[in-house]
């Protein structure tokens, strides 16, 4: 097991698979000459030369577009977004183009293709730079939506999406990317898509949380453990297909969910999966899903609003108490 | 392209030039001008000969046009008769531009991309009638099996990327299109068809750029017949020259009277010539669409007399009387070629008719590649 | 009680509002000399004259933001889509500036502008023109979001639309155009937005539809009523704010839900609305709350593959005995 | 603009001149051309009597560009100590953009939008450096109450209208002030700002398409400071004459030496006339950016050198070597000039400090106008 950073572990990710196949290339902002605005791409302009690792205007609708295209006659793009709140200007050609052409071609063209970048809450950037964006994208079928919490789910994920022959949509976050954690150095680490990882067991509370909120979950999970009871904390890892079985089996131990998603509430996917779970496990819930998000607010500037706007371990710690109804 | 313009490898100081000027030049604000070239393709104005076309290649570009326009002219009777539905936007007078554009083409190893508006580039590159009018029956037999209907039409085969709806947004794929051609390096080039219309969507700047700035293999070329549904180009542009849109992007541009296959013809050659080099290039074909937007258009944004004046220049009526006027056919033989396109046709609404409906279950196919994905369950939520 | 088709209330909401108030335009593609797409602003131009009924290029992205800065300026924009399914170009433009830069700015400017036109599914058009997007733009705080079933509430609802100093998108159907309905022809008929309404009462189980799918629950309620069950329909009128009061209130006496929306499943309004019912009214619910929605696919052209595709009374009557346990 | 531009009010039928020109012409493909031309503001070719400034007139210019600086100075050190997070986007040397813009304009009647680089453009037109600083800082005495932060200045006093973070979406915002103007008779014009790089953004080509449609009284003004982050200009586009994205709008276009006040405040002053008259506009600023994109940028992308010999140009010392050349002023008078600004920034920084946190209530204020707006009740699911 070797240690790396969040960065490094997408890099390797990239760099394994580049060298494992010659179509695949790199395209975005700064990604070449820069070696990338958070620097998760350095040194593969070095490596792969300017071919493959390629710097792009100021355009995301045209180079996302570029790579659907290029994906459509054989290529396999990583397109990156520096974040995905710039995805939005590039919407249409995710979901009008990489998700359904397919379908309106009968299956004569395929799409594999990866957007990735750093998504969500990143802190005192303000409104238009902090949107969670996963239930926008996971709404289409068509896509496929990946964001891990650590580097080694990082590592294999990614690999698994580059090599998937259908668009993945895989998020990051730049506050994640210096974060380290051991990674495994297995010949050819892939994760497979769709599988969610049970990061500790219990049996008093489910806890389920993706990305950073993740880390949210496992101190709520401590402040619980302090007061006797055992969380059990599963990070989905995929957001579209949802694994709900694995879901579904904890919830039918615990009887019991407190989902923390950093999202704005509405139609977030801590909805999508308290339905499914309610529709599917309804008589052995002996509480309401509990949902600690971000608020319902355009996310503010000033540190103290910031830190109030987002979902907090305290939060779900006392959610927890609720749903097990002590206090 | 502009004779003034560096190469863009170098980069510019401009600054220090625009600075450089004062001591020439005291007296300012100062007036600077650039020539910007294009070339013209004018109605009329190439022969057969010149173009090293024969007699036969003449004819099959003849029937080639005439099997879109007789393929169309079906389907708006069978969308009278409900055998089709949704939208259905037919080309009906712009037959020459797809014609000209397939025969400057190496099909199936270059491709090609446009709009919704696609049964005819379709049908030119050599889709057949059976699966363009199952597709726009619904029936399982269609090109997309019934999922994509008008609009999308979709064939890997002949180099045919769609077919697309949402206007302006094919624009950057058809350059990703071109850029995987170079990337592999197999030779082919993508002809990117837009609409005038689509001009008005920012895609064409993004993707117009990355074409300049890549030199990749491509051609993209407006459509223009003048109207975006209701609204003609002076209406919609500041400056309806759409041939002025190459210079800022360093693509040459031509403008290219779209009712003369010969016309067409020769300038696709030219600019897949360029295309080939990796210089990409942009084109305004000026054409026009004979019947409405689509089947419920009132068309009052338009005269009787305009429409009338167009169909003078209708570009099969044009071939026919050049292979007369050049004693190259005579009647019996354009006739019988009438009658193997009608009976083609006929044939396609037949098969189309025959071809069963898409079963249900293919609702979930050709969706994820991956077999067993896992679809939202509705076994409980909602009663299949 | 005047009777209109649905396009003709809306156009008469627009016409009123704007000869009240100078500072109301109307934008959009084909929306003047070509009296609309769908002939809702017909006769406009003439009676307001090119500088109030706009024509605009294919250009979304930037139509929407022109209507925004004039909106900050001082005047009232109505700008149509021709449908929503091109308001992905223009996404960007809705959530990023409409929805946050009043946020952004401290309060400094408001933004009374209307984004309206045809959403979700039209029949056989494939699938990049059949979007159902109410839950993409009611995930963000700063819009509201509103989409009538009929003639009345649309009339009643675009005057409060126009007459709000927030941005307000307005969902209407192509689909429902032609569709006749008695409108009050009160002086100044105007309906606040954030109010449902209860379309008919039952105390079984209580049925929740808006747009297009509000005439499936009425047909499940007939069905229901065949067999002697008595179901309560609520029509929310407005997607964000949900007025939840309302919904609560009916679920509380019939104890069982079943919500119809056309949208696709994942995290749609139909998620938020089951998240909020049983988080609460968890001890009211005798039943898991049942979604009755599009397929988890893209819309499909096919003549029998879309009416596949489509939530229908049919399954909704079935949900209903399921959460009832009878059939 | 082009000489043979004709009138977009007559509808144009270039096909059927396309034809013509065959009788003139059997020998085709034809080139042509056409002639563009566009206006230079060269560095040091005005002087302030030609352009009728008094010598207060530039005493506060050079009092505008100095605020600036030193408080971009001091904002930078603020970072340091941490009481400013997020981006800090500075936009020292560009200083004679915004003052030679703020100038020309009727500030109060006229509007500004620009991008995310804005406390330049921001204390140019009279936003005060405390409720600046305090914005930095979030706290509530910050002109958007702390809810901005640096990428986010906004004074409906004084017609800025952001401050603007996503590249290239303020731009139809611009286009859309515009149009409020005009609707409105109000004899207000808006001036767009936006950088070299956010050129690569459709919006662009839809804003000035409909600028130069509907005669709008807005100037588009790109500040070419040569890179976006750590993309040259010739990196990013196909032909970095920007200035030549005007032609294809009807825009009438400019270049401008960024470095020089007196050009700016002169391209300004006829832009500015050029918009009351509804004539919409280009103008392309050469600029240049002497910190980092923000605070953490290496600069790898650009030599000392080449810094170094921009700084040679800084517009805060070319215009004060101006004023004792044309003994308009002399050392101390400078100096004070420089004590009052330090004053002023020094009292901001404290102002900042002093200024209390926004209250945690106010987190669901300013979203909406709507008092009683009923937010998503996190009573329940979030315990506050
Ligand atoms: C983004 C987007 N906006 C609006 C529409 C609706 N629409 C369909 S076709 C069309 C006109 C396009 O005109 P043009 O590009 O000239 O193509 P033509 O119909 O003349 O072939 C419009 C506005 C759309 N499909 N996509
Ligand atoms: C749509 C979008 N894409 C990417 C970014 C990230 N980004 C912020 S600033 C910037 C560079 C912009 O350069 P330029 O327009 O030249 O302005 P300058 O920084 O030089 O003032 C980029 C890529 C963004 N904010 N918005
Ligand atoms: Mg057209
Ligand atoms: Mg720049």
């Amino acid at each position: 097991m070797a240690e790396l950073q969040f960065r490094e572990a997408i890099r390797a990710a990239m760099v394994e698979e580049m060298e494992r196949d010659e179509s695949i290339f790199l395209i975005g902002e700064e990604v070449a000459e820069y070696n990338g605005a958070y620097k998760v791409s350095e040194g593969m302009l070095d490596q792969f030369g300017a071919k493959r690792v390629i710097d792009t205007p100021i355009s995301e609708n045209g180079f996302a577009g570029l790579g659907i295209g290029a994906a459509m006659n054989g290529l396999r793009p990583i397109v990156e977004f520096m974040t995905f709140n710039f995805s939005f200007v590039a919407i249409d050609q995710i979901i009008n183009n990489a998700a359904k052409i397919r379908y309106m071609s009968g299956g004569q063209f395929s799409f594999p293709i990866v957007f990735r970048g750093p998504n969500g809450a990143a802190g005192q950037l303000a409104a238009t730079h902090n949107t969670s964006t996963e239930a926008i994208y996971a709404y289409f079928p068509g896509l496929k939506v990946v964001s891990p919490s650590n580097p080694d789910d990082a590592k294999g994920l990614l690999k698994a999406a580059i090599r998937d022959d259908d668009p993945v949509l895989f998020l990051e976050s730049e506050l994640m990317y210096g974060m380290k954690g051991e990674v495994s150095d297995a010949e050819d680490y892939v994760i497979p898509i769709g599988q969610a990882r049970i990061a500790r067991e219990g049996d008093d509370v489910t806890i389920i949380a993706h990305s950073k909120s993740y880390w949210l979950a496992l101190k709520a999970a401590d402040m619980l453990a302090e007061d006797g009871y055992h969380a059990e904390v599963i990070d989905p890892r995929t957001i579209r297909p949802l694994d709900m079985d694995t879901i579904l089996t904890s919830i039918k131990k615990t009887n019991r969910c407190v989902i923390i998603d950093e999202s704005n509430p509405y139609g977030g996917i801590a909805a999508e999966m308290a339905f499914r779970i309610q529709d599917q496990a309804f008589d052995y819930l002996d509480a309401p899903v509990m949902r600690v998000t971000a608020k319902d607010v355009p996310a503010p500037y000033a540190k103290n609003l910031i830190e109030h706007y987002m979902p907090s371990a305290e939060a779900a710690y006392k959610a927890a108490k609720k749903v097990m109804y002590v206090n | 392209m502009a004779s003034q313009t560096e190469k863009k490898a170098a980069p510019r100081k401009r600054s220090t030039a625009a600075r450089k000027k004062t001591s020439k030049n005291g007296q300012a604000p100062k007036k600077t001008t650039f020539e910007v070239s294009y070339t013209t393709y004018t109605g009329g104005a190439f022969t057969h000969e010149a173009l090293g076309l024969s007699k036969d290649q003449l004819l099959g570009m003849y029937e080639n046009m005439l099997l879109q326009r007789r393929f169309e002219e079906r389907a708006a009777q069978m969308y009278g008769k409900q055998k089709i539905a949704g939208f259905l936007h037919l080309y009906i007078g712009q037959e020459a531009v797809s014609t000209g554009a397939a025969y400057a083409l190496n099909i199936g190893s270059d491709s090609v991309i446009t709009a919704y508006r696609d049964h005819g580039i379709g049908l030119a590159l050599g889709m057949t009638a059976n699966e363009g009018m199952a597709e726009l029956f619904g029936k399982i037999g269609g090109s997309s099996r019934g999922k994509g209907g008008s609009m999308h039409f979709f064939s890997k085969e002949k180099g045919l990327f769609g077919g697309h709806g949402i206007v302006g947004g094919h624009i950057p794929v058809g350059v990703g299109i071109a850029f995987a051609h170079k990337y592999k390096g197999d030779g082919g080039v993508c002809l990117t068809f837009l609409g005038d219309g689509a001009m008005g969507q920012g895609s064409f700047h993004e993707a117009a750029n990355l074409a300049g700035l890549y030199d990749l293999p491509v051609v993209i070329i407006i459509e223009n017949n003048q109207y975006a549904m209701g609204t003609a180009t002076h209406r919609a542009f500041a400056d309806p020259d759409f041939f002025k849109q190459g210079e800022p992007y360093d693509l040459h541009a031509s403008v290219v009277d779209g009712m003369d296959v010969l016309a067409v013809y020769k300038a696709m050659q030219d600019h897949v010539a360029m295309a080939r080099d990796n210089k990409p290039s942009l084109m305004e074909i000026q054409t026009y669409r004979y019947r409405g937007h689509s089947m419920s258009d009132p068309m009052k944004y338009r005269t009787k007399e305009e429409l009338e004046a167009k169909k003078d220049e209708d570009p099969i009526i044009r071939l026919k009387s050049y292979l007369l006027q050049h004693n190259l056919s005579d009647n019996d033989e354009t006739d019988a070629i009438d009658q193997k396109v009608k009976k083609e046709v006929l044939a396609a609404v037949e098969f189309a008719e025959n071809s069963p409906l898409p079963p249900l279950e293919t609702i979930y196919e050709d969706i994820y590649t991956q077999e067993d994905y896992p679809f939202i369950d509705q076994r409980f939520s909602t009663i299949d």
